[in-house]
């Protein structure tokens, strides 16, 4: 298995530097980590997380779960935090909440009191949002969820952190974009009207929030309803036949890699590729996506999952900077399966480098016998730091705790010079590689869409 | 053309994909009438089995190399199953037996390990891997409870569920991965679904039958009326049908019981790979598996518990009534509360389901 | 089910001692110190006042959420292990009760009148998903009770969404008693002695009238009928018991948990607290105490202490096998081949092997 | 004739299962104290007949009386209650309850329902408890079953359970007792003991009894009336003496040829 993995990758890699195909790389210093004033060898810093990495959400935790290994391993041959040995301890909670309750009972109670905590699903920051507070435990959240950081009204305890934007941002972000470049850069007449359509569940129905609504109204976009189905769903035809009826010409997806796969599948199966243009949250760019759509291709002959487009809130793999090469060679060093190659894979190994930063920058604050989640927290609320050499952009304050630099990203083909697409070979299977191209060059500030945010329509 | 509300070929449209999901449900839900008609069982596990035998034929089908050591297991499932599970006929001579038994062993190895036709060797692979999936469930869990309370059974069910996800991911990981078997290859050498088949001007639009699902159906009809046909005309489905009816009685007449239950969890599982793998391949084989199990209880309970026609026919009602529901009412309603009202109402108005048996009480 | 072999040298001089629950003094002293330890346990934890730490504090959030969950399946007991009856829509009832605590609370409604209402309104809800035992049994019956596990969360992310906020998490406000939160020690507390209470009142019911009615409708239902009992009535009684537990036992996650959704009353759920019955030992009025003890503690205790060093030793004895996949597979396959193990050894439940070793030991040194 | 007044009256009923006619008009009254037996041969229509009577099976015509009130369209649980019981031809004993248990649940009609002080168990549920239990071990005394009070009746010996099911009827306290093949498979002696029991009962407590037995000898011993069917129809009733030397009694015990 291994040399069959290892071998897709070596082939891929070189399939993408022979082509070229990534647009310039962005202009990056090296990596930017901030000097340690003391010195920590000897010692041992643990990073803490638990999540469901056998439930339903395995597909996107395992590589993130991944990254974190690879991350680790790596940063501890350079050193570790100011020389400090990096320690993971992991659970799993199969996404259960009481596993979730009764895994951070226990995490609580370790000594010394964890610095922080990494979590991955939405579901689990928006149950420990308040005891997170109580214990004095700083979260850094891999999911955009706006109860979770900010409570129902706004207003509640600040100790979550976002290492993406909010769904509801991304959604503001994205309709901003669509008003703009809808008659000029996307071709299109009339109006742009979004239907939803996405899981069903908390996660699915993160993005339709009046607050969304009304600003992208005010934005000139109608959001004309929502449609769901379960991540079982074997067929969407009814769901997009009704969102069609109802006018959309644009379908917005808050779903993992087989959702949104399913989607384009069925768009092509109606005929209605063209006509309808499909997006989605950060997720939906995905490697996973475009691996997963090539089974159908439109009548041009290229995936269905071509052409999606979404928030890149993040540099891409196909960037060239600094971090990613970095990413890449850890990645190809530990035999990671091609499928692996997301953004799961880079938010893990972004994770554990703000991590670190986090820390010594912390130590560097207060010393390291002062080290606390309070402290930690204090560090978090004035933070600004580009991760892995600004492949993630934090510039966290105060009130504002999420990740909000976003750019609009398309997920396409890697093609060679002839303009054809380059199918690859990889571990005997031959494949199209996706890759995500940035629409927007620059990051943009998301809008602030949590109730009672700056952007909230009145 | 408006068919209450609702444009025409919507409804048609919800009408035929509803049908042809309710195909690989039916599929589903006969592995579970399967093994409750064998042992009374309800099996919770099926969904598990279901994610174990798509990867095991994800495995098959998408790499080329395949160690000779699951060759030869593989193939030794398959001594097993011949050499205990079926009788032959009885003017077979010991050295006819033996003969057969290795012309078959050295037929499977060489198609296991032949990487030619992968879909020839993925289909022989998976039928023999689910097979040994279901006679090993059988055998390690299931038997040492024969004469517990029926309870600890499908208890175990559950448990045996729990083991088979720690196993795949412990093997294959959680990557939802692409399962193109209905499919050409295009001018970029790629694998490509077939064409949808579209019918214009179908009550003011067109009607689009997904190709992929309609060979799914055609396979899960095939697979019903295989089975009606074993569990009326051969021995095995007989004895299998006696045992379900009363296995004292069974035992009492020399058939093996042991032997019939092992026999239909084997069938149940390869039945639950074939379901398993026709839906991976219209959308994606991903870890949620497992929860389209559950949603085929209502079909299952629909067509009666024990009933091969209808399990069916539950089915096809079921993945009608979701679509047709989505269609009128929306995707929240449709595909998240109808089945379960039509279930309700089904329980009220002819408890035993549309095929199950009524029984006669006697004091 | 009470055992057949008397322990000699015990007497009873009137009914009213027999009928004890505890009757002899070894008994007595075997619950008052069970009890004991149990309401000990806070002290002996770095929390509590000694400073002692003998038990580690995540473990009291076990025993909360064991005490919870003994409640919702004790009632699961009296309608499936002493009525017969299958359900399973436990989870969903739980439901009803914790989010008509959580809404009633945020309301302004106290929680000492918000849990019990809560809990008769769970009742009503069990009455209707009962109401198709009057002509189904077995298995239709659960799947009756199935359409009640996705009907009722469908209800709550979706008509019901102004008040449950939908498929996002519900707060729920603390409780208080006199102005005093009750959180901490006190909540502690408050379960155990609720769950305590709970126990008792199965327990009377299942020694009294309506017991041995729901046990005549397990056993003989026909007969029943014949004899005098109205069948369908108690089978719906015996819907209704279980659901006030289940209600109970939610309104009481509600206020531990502080924040509900819907996700967490799921048929996984349902199926775990009837897993929980059948390692119990269906049937015998110990099986919640059994049953949800060993399930949650392999889950939350067991298994998470073991995962550090399986996580560390794991990749070194399976080599070709990715340390991501091995920590994801972990906590399936432990829980799953201990509970294997468990059901082949005894199918018939904890309670059962605990009343065989009561047995032996009475009647050691023979052991028939 | 001047007989008592009836205490049970079957009327004209008719019960079919789909094409079979399992009971075809039949008609016959039971008077206040006496002992009457069903008989009949296999398949005649005995056990259909207690059958309609204590309310599992609903005939398609005809009436039933008990005490000269319309019982047909009562439910099976409030005949109970009004003073029938029964015992079962293959026996229907609650299995995992103890002999004790099984009593007190057929004290079930005479308890007082109060829920919540059963949930409680004070005061008066617990007296109430107590005075059931009082009833009931008066008659485990009187069945002589004192060394199995305690046993599970699943383990029992079939005699045992049969002696353990005429005990439930019997917690009942019914004014008419059905017994449905009481002593089928028994040996002699237990058939001795079962007869005397039967007797006792009918004496001591003054129940109406009505009795479906196919050991002649015995019926003949202790029956006053007799009741007999053929498939479906009575074809005879009267006294012991009658019945011995009816022809057509004869017949169908023995063919047509006889």
């Amino acid at each position: 298995m291994r040399i069959r993995f290892l071998s897709g990758i070596l082939v891929l890699a070189l399939a993408l530097m022979a082509l070229n195909a990534a647009p310039a790389a962005l202009a990056q210093g090296g990596m930017m980590r901030t000097e340690c004033k003391e010195d920590l060898t000897g010692k041992t810093i643990t990073l803490h997380t638990f999540g469901d990495l056998s439930g339903p959400f395995a597909p996107i935790t395992q590589p993130l779960a991944a990254g974190f290994a690879d991350a680790i391993k790596y940063y501890n041959e350079k050193g570790g935090i100011c020389g400090a040995k990096i320690a993971l301890q992991q659970d799993d909670t199969a996404g259960r909440q009481e596993q979730t309750q009764s895994l951070y009972q226990r995490y609580r109670a370790f000594d010394p009191k964890p610095l922080m905590l990494l979590l991955y699903s939405s579901a689990d920051a928006e149950l420990l949002r308040e005891q997170v507070a109580e214990d004095q435990i700083p979260v850094f959240l891999f999911a955009g969820s706006t109860i979770g950081l900010y409570g129902e009204k706004a207003d509640k305890p600040g100790w979550i952190f976002a290492g993406i934007p909010l769904y509801t941002d991304q959604f503001g972000a994205f309709c901003r974009w669509l008003s703009k470049a809808w008659t000029t850069e996307l071709g299109r007449s009339g109006k742009p009207k979004i239907g939803h359509l996405s899981w069903e569940g908390a996660f699915g129905r993160s993005t339709e929030t009046p607050e969304t609504t009304a600003y992208c109204a005010a934005q000139g976009v109608e959001v004309v309803g929502g449609e769901y189905f379960l991540p079982t769903a074997t067929d969407v035809t009814a769901q997009i036949n009704n969102l069609v009826k109802k006018g959309a010409n644009v379908l917005f997806t808050t779903s993992l890699a087989s959702g949104t796969a399913l989607i384009a599948r069925d768009l092509v199966t109606l005929g209605l590729e063209d006509e309808i243009l499909l997006s989605g949250v950060n997720w939906v760019l995905d490697s996973s996506v475009g691996l997963l759509g090539q089974a159908t291709l439109k009548p041009d002959g290229l995936p269905s999952t071509d052409n999606i487009y979404g928030i890149l809130p993040y540099v891409w793999w196909d960037e060239q900077t600094e971090g990613i090469k970095l990413v890449q060679e850890q990645f190809t060093a530990n035999q990671r399966p091609l499928t692996a190659r997301g953004i799961a894979y880079l938010a893990g190994f972004g994770a554990v480098d703000t991590y670190i930063e986090l820390i010594t920058r912390t130590v560097n604050r207060v010393g390291f016998a002062k080290l606390s989640g309070a402290e930690v927290k204090k560090t978090f609320e004035n933070f600004q730091y580009e991760a892995l050499g600004g492949v993630f952009k934090y510039n966290f304050t105060e009130t504002v705790r999420a990740q909000n630099q976003v750019r609009i990203g398309r997920l396409t083909y890697a093609r060679g010079a002839d303009g054809k697409p380059v199918v690859v070979e990889a571990g005997g299977r031959k494949l199209l590689v996706p890759v995500v191209v940035p629409v927007t060059k620059e990051f943009e500030t998301a809008p602030d869409l949590k109730p009672g945010g700056a952007d909230v329509v009145k | 053309m408006e068919i209450f509300g609702q444009p025409g070929f919507a409804v048609v449209q919800g009408l035929v994909a509803g049908v042809l999901t309710g195909g690989i449900y039916a599929l589903i839900a006969l592995g579970i009438v399967i093994i409750n008609k064998a042992s009374g069982v309800f099996n919770f596990a099926h969904g598990y089995m279901m994610l174990l035998g798509a990867l095991i034929f994800w495995t098959f089908f998408q790499n080329q190399e395949l160690t000779p050591v699951v060759a030869f297991a593989l193939s030794g499932a398959l001594l097993t199953i011949l050499s205990t599970g079926i009788r032959y006929p009885a003017a077979w001579t010991r050295s006819g037996r033996v003969a057969f038994i290795a012309a078959a062993w050295a037929t499977v190895g060489f198609i296991l390990l032949q990487t030619d036709n992968l879909f020839l060797r993925a289909l022989v692979g998976t039928a023999l891997g689910a097979a040994l999936v279901g006679l090993l469930i059988e055998r390690l869990t299931i038997r040492p409870l024969i004469g517990q309370p029926l309870f600890a059974t499908v208890m175990m069910t559950l448990v045996v569920g729990e083991v088979l996800l720690g196993v795949t991911q412990l093997t294959w990981g959680s990557v939802d991965r692409s399962l193109p078997i209905f499919a050409t290859v295009n001018a970029l050498g790629l694998p490509q679904a077939y064409p949808p088949i579209r019918i214009r001007d179908v009550l003011g639009g067109t009607v689009v039958i997904k190709t992929e699902l309609l060979i799914a159906f055609g396979i899960a009809v095939a697979a019903f009326v295989g089975f009606v046909l074993f569990f009326r005309y051969t021995r095995l489905g007989l004895s299998m049908r006696a045992t379900a009816e009363n296995a004292d009685l069974a035992q009492a007449v020399g058939l093996r019981v042991r032997a019939v239950l092992a026999t239909a969890w084997a069938i149940a599982s390869v039945l639950a790979a074939l379901a398993a793998t026709l839906y991976s391949s219209s959308t994606a084989l991903s870890i949620t598996m497992p929860g389209l199990a559950l949603r085929v209880f209502p079909a299952v309970l629909l067509g009666g518990i024990e009933s091969i026609s209808g399990a069916f026919v539950g089915g096809i009602v079921i993945g009608v009534a979701e679509k047709l529901g989505t269609v009128y009412f929306g995707s929240d309603v449709g595909e998240q509360l109808i089945p379960f009202v039509v279930l309700m109402i089904v329980l009220i108005v002819r408890p035993s389901g549309l095929f199950g048996e009524e029984r006669i009480e006697r004091v | 089910m009470s055992a057949n072999i008397r322990p000699s040298g015990v007497f009873d001089t009137s009914y009213a001692q027999e009928m004890r629950i505890n009757r002899t003094r070894f008994d007595q002293i075997l619950s008052a110190g069970f009890l004991g330890v149990i309401l000990a346990l806070p002290l002996l934890s770095r929390s509590g006042p000694f400073g002692i730490d003998l038990v580690q504090p995540g473990f009291l959030g076990t025993v909360e959420r064991i005490a919870i969950l003994m409640i919702a399946v004790q009632g699961l007991n009296l309608l499936v292990g002493y009525t017969g009856q299958i359900t399973l829509g436990q989870a969903a009832f739980m439901a009803v009760g914790a989010y008509g605590t959580a809404i009633l609370m945020r309301h302004g409604v106290t929680f000492w009148f918000a849990l019990p209402i809560a809990a008769l309104f769970t009742g009503l809800v069990g009455l209707i998903f009962g109401l198709p035992s009057l002509r189904v049994k077995g298995f239709y019956l659960a799947m009756a009770t199935l359409a009640a596990q996705f009907i009722i969360p469908w209800l709550l992310r979706n008509p019901l969404a102004p008040l449950t906020n939908g498929a996002s998490p519900l707060p729920v406000p603390r409780a208080d008693l006199f102005g005093l939160e009750i959180s901490g020690l006190p909540l502690y507390y408050l379960l155990i002695i609720l769950s305590l209470l709970a126990m008792i009142a199965a327990r009377n019911i299942i020694r009294t009238r309506t017991g041995r009615a729901f046990v005549s409708i397990r056993d003989n239902d026909v007969a029943a009928e014949l004899l005098g009992i109205n069948v369908f009535a108690y089978k719906l009684r015996a819907f209704f018991i279980c659901a006030i537990y289940a209600g109970l036992a939610g309104g009481l996650m509600a206020i531990e948990a502080r924040s509900l959704s819907p996700d967490r009353f799921d048929l996984r759920n349902s199926i775990e607290l009837l897993a929980m019955l059948i390692v119990g030992g269906t049937g015998f009025p110990q099986a919640p105490i059994f049953g949800v003890s060993l399930l949650t503690i392999l889950r939350e205790t067991f298994i998470p202490s073991l995962t550090p060093s399986l996580q560390e030793w794991l990749p070194r004895l399976l080599p070709f096998v990715d340390s991501v996949n091995i920590n994801a597979a972990i906590a399936p396959i432990i829980f799953g081949a201990v509970l294997i193990a468990f059901l082949i050894i005894e199918p018939r439940g904890l309670a059962y092997r605990w009343e065989i070793l009561k047995i032996s030991w009475k009647i050691r040194p023979f052991s028939h | 004739m001047n007989q008592p007044a009836a205490k049970l009256r079957v009327q004209n009923i008719t019960l079919r299962f789909g094409g079979v006619t399992a009971l075809n008009d039949v008609s016959f009254e039971v008077y206040q104290g006496e002992i009457l037996a069903l008989i009949g041969p296999n398949g005649a229509g005995k056990t259909s007949c207690i059958n309609s009577i204590s309310g599992f099976y609903r005939p398609q015509s005809g009436r039933i009386f008990l005490d000269g009130r319309d019982i047909t369209n009562l439910p099976p649980h409030q005949r109970a209650k009004l003073g029938l019981s029964r015992t079962f031809q293959n026996i229907a004993l609650y299995t995992n309850a103890t002999t004790l248990d099984n009593l007190m649940a057929a004290r079930h009609i005479h308890m007082r329902p109060s829920l919540i002080g059963e949930v409680i168990f004070w005061g008066m549920a617990q007296r109430e408890e107590i005075k059931h239990r009082r009833v009931v071990e008066e008659i485990i005394d009187f069945l002589e079953m004192q060394a199995i009070r305690k046993s599970i009746v699943g383990k029992l010996g079939y005699g045992l359970r049969k002696r353990v099911e005429l005990g439930r009827a019997l917690a009942l306290e019914p004014s008419v007792l059905l017994l449905d093949e009481p002593m089928a498979g028994m040996n002699v002696e237990e058939k001795e003991d079962m007869a005397r029991f039967i007797l006792d009962i009918h004496e001591r407590r003054g129940v109406t009894i009505v009795l479906i037995e196919h050991d002649m000898g015995l019926v003949m011993d202790i029956a006053q009336r007799i009741v007999v069917l053929d498939f479906g129809r009575k074809i005879a009733e009267g006294t012991p003496q009658e019945i011995r030397t009816n022809q057509a009694v004869i017949n169908a015990y023995l063919g047509q040829a006889g």
